[in-house]
């Protein structure tokens, strides 16, 4: 019985102390903001949207490795000379034109592992988070700046390149044609930054 | 038309033929739920008849409380989740017969009644003097209907705990 | 005031409508009013802020565009439901609840009818929303929404008997069962309402409030649509305006339980200052704002309690409720042939 | 009398359901409401994790695998590979790495209760607390978010270190924050755990008793929970946990049984509490100054083995067993995760109760399918 008494008492008291708690955040600030209207400072860490800045890239293909769920491709043709693609702000040659650097925002899972390996700092992660979309396609960014025009004269190029360096090496030396056939310019580029990746994907552009 | 005998016809009629579809209903659920118009056209008769005092115990007792157990009863005792719920006809001869009896008798009795017209008058609240009554002269009724329903009450709860040590020991 | 209205319009037909529809112009702005009300409630529990965007000032007119963008939504019946009983339960909802605003005074010149047996037809109609209930539950052919019905008519029909002896507490006290003569009795100084008249009709009023929460399904006794456990409880199937129904119910089911608990305790359309803002329309203005203050409670206990479990929930009823409201009746009898 | 014939009913709870928190689907035979009996079914939210870490070239890529295993607690989660791939490749890390990794992770166990209590108010009825505890949630983020610019996926800490360096107010945020939230803890008190209500929804419900928490290998609070005196931040200290000075809590049966829904909240409540006093001698003795990443490999590349690694995360005992063949990326990872293995008592302990029990007991038990599926 007195169980009884005491559960009517504890059931009154404990819920006129929520109550109390209750009533008092119906006057507190709230804590929450408007936010198309208001929107909060990011810290300059945040990690947001990818961004590159195309005039640094050096077609490495550092990022692209150091990608956990592969959104990053990129495609490069090695600049031949009389084409000189000048130094990027960091100070690194540019070697390569990069044909495609395309980031499937889609897949992203903003890790940040891409920017750590960039030699030249130009892939970063922003503070934009809006970049919502009703086509799926619409979030692959495409960053490479040539247009497809560009990216046939510097294949053209590059072909032609290799052709008459295989004909200057065909008619200097009697070696084995396949050695001249099999396009190395890719390893050259990456070899002193990044040893142990044998190029796979510009296989198929040249 | 004068607006009581609107009303009167409509409810009239709400009353038979939801009454109707108890009985032709394939579905029992539906005719639980026709059910309730029955009642509530009856109680809008009794509305009609200055007997607010029956009218609303005829709402809380039948749709509230009796149609509800009905509803339960018929939901529970048959497979609850295909909504085919149907009734099969039987006994269609014994029925027949036993309702042209009824029928003849009823309109017998139709017929004969001498139906007296009551004046129209105001209506004293009848609450009051059912209250008295019911406190006076037939306390005795009262008492006993209650007694009843304790001892039905205690019998159920009986049932029930019989079933749950049952179920327990099991 | 029918017969005021016979007076202008050319039918009484016509008088007797609109004397019938007149509660809906005050039950659906209040509806409308009570779920911004809510969230507004909620959010500022909650430190939020609540709708702030639509119609300007804190969002007020944020339910009335939820109430177009409901009309306007896809009428989904599913498949497999009993498809008339589905469509109809939600009206049937509503007309069980909107019957009984015919018995509540809102001013001492407005009653959609004058009922000796008043607060005793309050109680009988609302258990037609039980049904409604119940039907929308069976009808939605889906084993949660029975879940929800099942638990709603056990709730609903055992809470009746707290409510109904609470109710018969008072009146035990005032001798009728005329919701406008209890008011009537009720008029002068705050101190003649019932409340005050003698220390078991506040416990009685108390036992009223609990027992009233669940016959209108606010939590604690939010059983039957307890969202975190049978999803959405009967309504579950329910989309569109046709969900928008069962809101209207439970929204317009709080404001009755309210405006009766502020009839049969708090004086109903009397002004507490005596003479004072006392008259007709203050009378409307009185009697919905009691009937607000206690749905503002019904806010405050929702967005601070959780919710019983369906055993618990009929401890409360059959151990608690109901042999205190006996009790209680008998003491409130005694107190009455002793002063 | 004739036996009654009743009828089981088999119902389906989930995968879209609000209270099974994420895609898990319970199987529930029910007699009326009572559970006759409950079967999890799980996989919804398969992600391969243990076949993605094996096609990484790298195992520092794992680590973004790893946060979203326990999305709740991802720090925890990389905490936990991290010690396992430092202790395959014998590297030390300093002081001040580990006491940033310790604040971080008590943070997150904070955060991670702060859900679990949160959401469990949820269940039971009450959503109030449940916004109230995100609202503090908030402010555990933010610090994160200023340190890694992350708020829920860190990938923060690496294998031999850290990804960033604390900011320069990273201190003072964390004294903020440890002043701040011990009034909020009783504020939760006062509005949901002893509520009267609330302990009449958990006390006694859903008992796992101490022999049966052990046989089915549950940890964390569920195993806390049931009075058993277990943690492995104290019993097979890691990190440096085993100099600092904190409590294990365990439940006591202050409400009902030990073991029942209502011990393994209080559990989670008062670890915070225990998480705070962590946090606060953590801060203390950080040294301002030394590289985060000093430890961090170039190339990760653990010689041929194996290992076992264990850590206590908010939800248990998280075990990463990696195997390595010597090369690049990992031949094999296997996570042993705690939310997996206490879901199992799941119906041990819910037969018998009603559905809402059910919903007390899932929710007690605080899953995050994320790390069941994988």
């Amino acid at each position: 019985m007195k169980r009884y008494f005491k559960d009517i008492w504890d059931s009154f008291y404990t819920i006129g102390i929520g109550m109390g708690v209750t009533f008092r955040h119906l006057f507190t600030k709230s804590v929450t903001i408007q936010y198309p209207d208001v929107k909060l400072e990011l810290t300059d860490r945040a990690r947001n949207r990818l961004y590159v800045n195309m005039d640094d890239c050096i077609g490495c293909d550092q990022c692209s490795k150091a990608c956990p769920v592969n959104c990053i491709t990129i495609e490069t043709v090695k600049a031949v000379p009389p084409d000189d693609l000048g130094v990027t702000s960091t100070g690194n040659p540019k070697r390569l034109w990069v044909t495609k650097f395309d980031i499937d925002i889609a897949k992203c899972c903003y890790c940040a592992l891409c920017v750590y390996p960039c030699p030249t700092e130009c892939i970063k992660m922003t503070d934009v988070y809006e970049f919502s979309e009703f086509d799926r396609h619409n979030l692959l960014y495409n960053f490479s700046t040539m247009t497809p025009a560009e990216v046939e004269n510097a294949a053209m190029k590059f072909e032609k390149w290799q052709a008459d360096k295989a004909a200057a090496k065909k008619e200097t030396t009697d070696k084995k044609k396949a050695a001249g056939e099999k396009p190395q310019p890719k390893k050259q580029e990456t070899g002193d930054s990044n040893k142990n990746n044998p190029p796979d994907e510009n296989k198929s552009e040249s | 038309m004068d607006l009581y005998v609107l009303f009167f016809y409509f409810f009239a009629l709400l009353t038979v033929i939801s009454a109707f579809v108890v009985v032709f209903a394939r579905n029992i659920v539906h005719a639980a739920f026709a059910l309730m118009f029955t009642f509530f056209g009856v109680a809008a008769l009794y509305v009609l008849l200055y007997a607010d005092f029956v009218a609303v115990t005829q709402l809380l007792v039948y749709v509230g409380g009796i149609l509800v157990l009905i509803i339960f009863g018929v939901m529970l005792t048959t497979r609850m989740f295909s909504v085919e719920m149907k009734t099969g006809t039987l006994n269609i001869l014994p029925a027949t017969i036993f309702t042209a009896i009824l029928a003849g008798i009823l309109i017998f009795v139709f017929s004969v009644t001498d139906w007296g017209v009551v004046p129209d008058q105001e209506f004293d609240t009848t609450v009051y003097g059912i209250g008295t009554l019911l406190v006076n002269e037939f306390i005795l009724p009262m008492q006993v209907a209650g007694v009843l329903l304790l001892v039905a009450m205690i019998g159920a709860v009986m049932m029930a705990a019989r079933e749950r040590s049952k179920s327990q020991s099991k | 005031m029918v017969e005021t209205l016979e007076q202008f319009l050319p039918h009484p037909l016509l008088a007797l409508f609109i004397h019938a529809a007149l509660p809906m112009v005050i039950v659906f702005p209040y509806v409308l009013f009570a779920v911004w009300l809510e969230r507004k409630v909620s959010a500022h529990m909650q430190d939020r802020l609540g709708p702030m965007r639509t119609g300007g000032w804190h969002g007020w007119s944020q339910t009335i565009a939820d109430m177009i963008k409901m009309i306007q939504k896809e009428d989904i019946v599913p498949s497999r439901s009993d498809k008339f009983l589905f469509k109809f339960a939600p009206f049937l909802a509503f007309m069980g609840s909107y019957a009984a605003f015919a018995v509540i005074p809102f001013s001492s010149e407005y009653i959609g009818a004058h009922l000796d047996v008043g607060a005793f037809y309050i109680l009988a109609v609302t258990s037609i929303v039980t049904l409604s209930i119940l039907m929308a539950g069976w009808a939605s052919n889906n084993k949660w929404s029975l879940l929800g019905a099942m638990r709603t008519s056990a709730q609903i029909v055992s809470y009746e008997i707290p409510t109904v002896v609470a109710v018969l507490s008072v009146i035990v006290a005032t001798g009728t069962l005329n919701l406008m003569t209890i008011s009537e009795m009720q008029s002068g100084t705050i101190f003649n309402w019932l409340i005050f008249h003698s220390p078991f009709l506040f416990i009685a009023f108390v036992l009223y409030f609990i027992s009233s929460l669940a016959e209108v399904n606010r939590t604690p006794f939010d059983l039957p649509e307890s969202e975190s456990e049978l999803v959405g409880g009967f309504h579950t199937e329910y989309s569109g305006m046709r969900w928008g129904m069962f809101m209207l119910t439970e929204y317009a089911d709080m404001f009755l339980v309210s405006l009766l608990g502020s009839v049969l305790f708090f004086g109903g359309w009397n002004s507490p200052f005596g003479d004072f803002m006392s008259g007709p329309i203050w009378g409307v203005f009185w009697m919905i704002s009691k009937g607000m203050f206690f749905i503002f409670v019904m806010m405050w206990l929702r967005w601070t309690l959780p919710r019983l479990r369906v055993d618990q929930l009929m401890d409360v009823c059959w151990k608690y409720l109901i042999p205190f409201a006996f009790v209680n009746l008998v003491l409130v009898a005694l107190w009455e042939m002793i002063f | 009398m004739p036996e009654l014939r009743t009828e089981e009913m088999v119902i389906n709870m989930g995968p879209q359901h609000p209270s099974t928190h994420g895609v898990l689907r319970v199987e529930l035979v029910l007699d009326g409401e009572i559970v006759v009996d409950a079967i999890p079914h799980i996989g919804y939210l398969h992600r391969c994790f243990e076949k993605h870490s094996e096609s990484m070239n790298d195992y520092q890529q794992v680590i973004p695998y790893v946060d979203r295993m326990d999305y709740v607690a991802a720090i925890s989660n990389e905490l936990g590979f991290a010690i396992a791939m430092e202790r395959m490749l014998g590297i030390e890390v300093s002081e001040r790495v580990e006491c940033i990794r310790v604040i971080f992770a008590e943070l997150q166990r904070i955060a991670s209760h702060l859900v679990a209590i949160g959401t469990y108010g949820l269940d039971i009825g009450a959503f109030t607390p449940f916004l109230h505890c995100f609202r503090d949630r908030e402010r555990i983020l933010d610090i994160f978010e200023s340190t890694c610019g992350a708020r829920l996926l860190y990938n923060y800490i690496w294998v031999g270190g850290l990804s960033h360096d604390v900011p320069t107010d990273f201190k003072d945020k964390v004294r903020d924050f440890v002043q701040y939230f011990p009034p909020k803890i009783k504020e939760y008190n006062d509005l949901l755990t002893y509520n009267k209500i609330f302990i009449d929804r958990t006390a006694d419900v859903g008992v796992l008793p101490a022999d049966v928490a052990l046989n089915y290998a549950s940890s964390g609070p569920i195993l806390r929970g049931s009075g058993v005196n277990w943690d492995l931040r104290r019993d097979d200290p890691y990190s440096i946990y085993d100099q600092f000075e904190f409590d294990v809590v365990v439940g006591k049966g202050e409400m009902g049984t030990v073991g029942d829904c209502w011990d393994r909240y209080i559990v989670r409540v008062r670890e915070m509490e225990q998480s705070i006093r962590i946090i606060a001698q953590a801060v203390e003795r950080m040294p301002d100054e030394g590289d985060v990443k000093a430890a961090v490999p170039k190339r990760i590349r653990p010689p041929e083995g194996e290992i076992y690694a264990r850590t206590e995360t908010p939800r248990g005992e998280l075990g990463y067993y990696i195997i390595s063949d010597g090369s690049m990326s990992p031949y094999r990872v296997k996570a042993r995760s705690p939310c997996f293995v206490n879901l199992s008592v799941l119906p041990a302990i819910s037969r018998g109760s009603m559905v809402s029990d059910v919903v007390a007991i899932v929710g007690s038990i605080d899953i995050v399918l994320g790390e069941i599926d994988r």
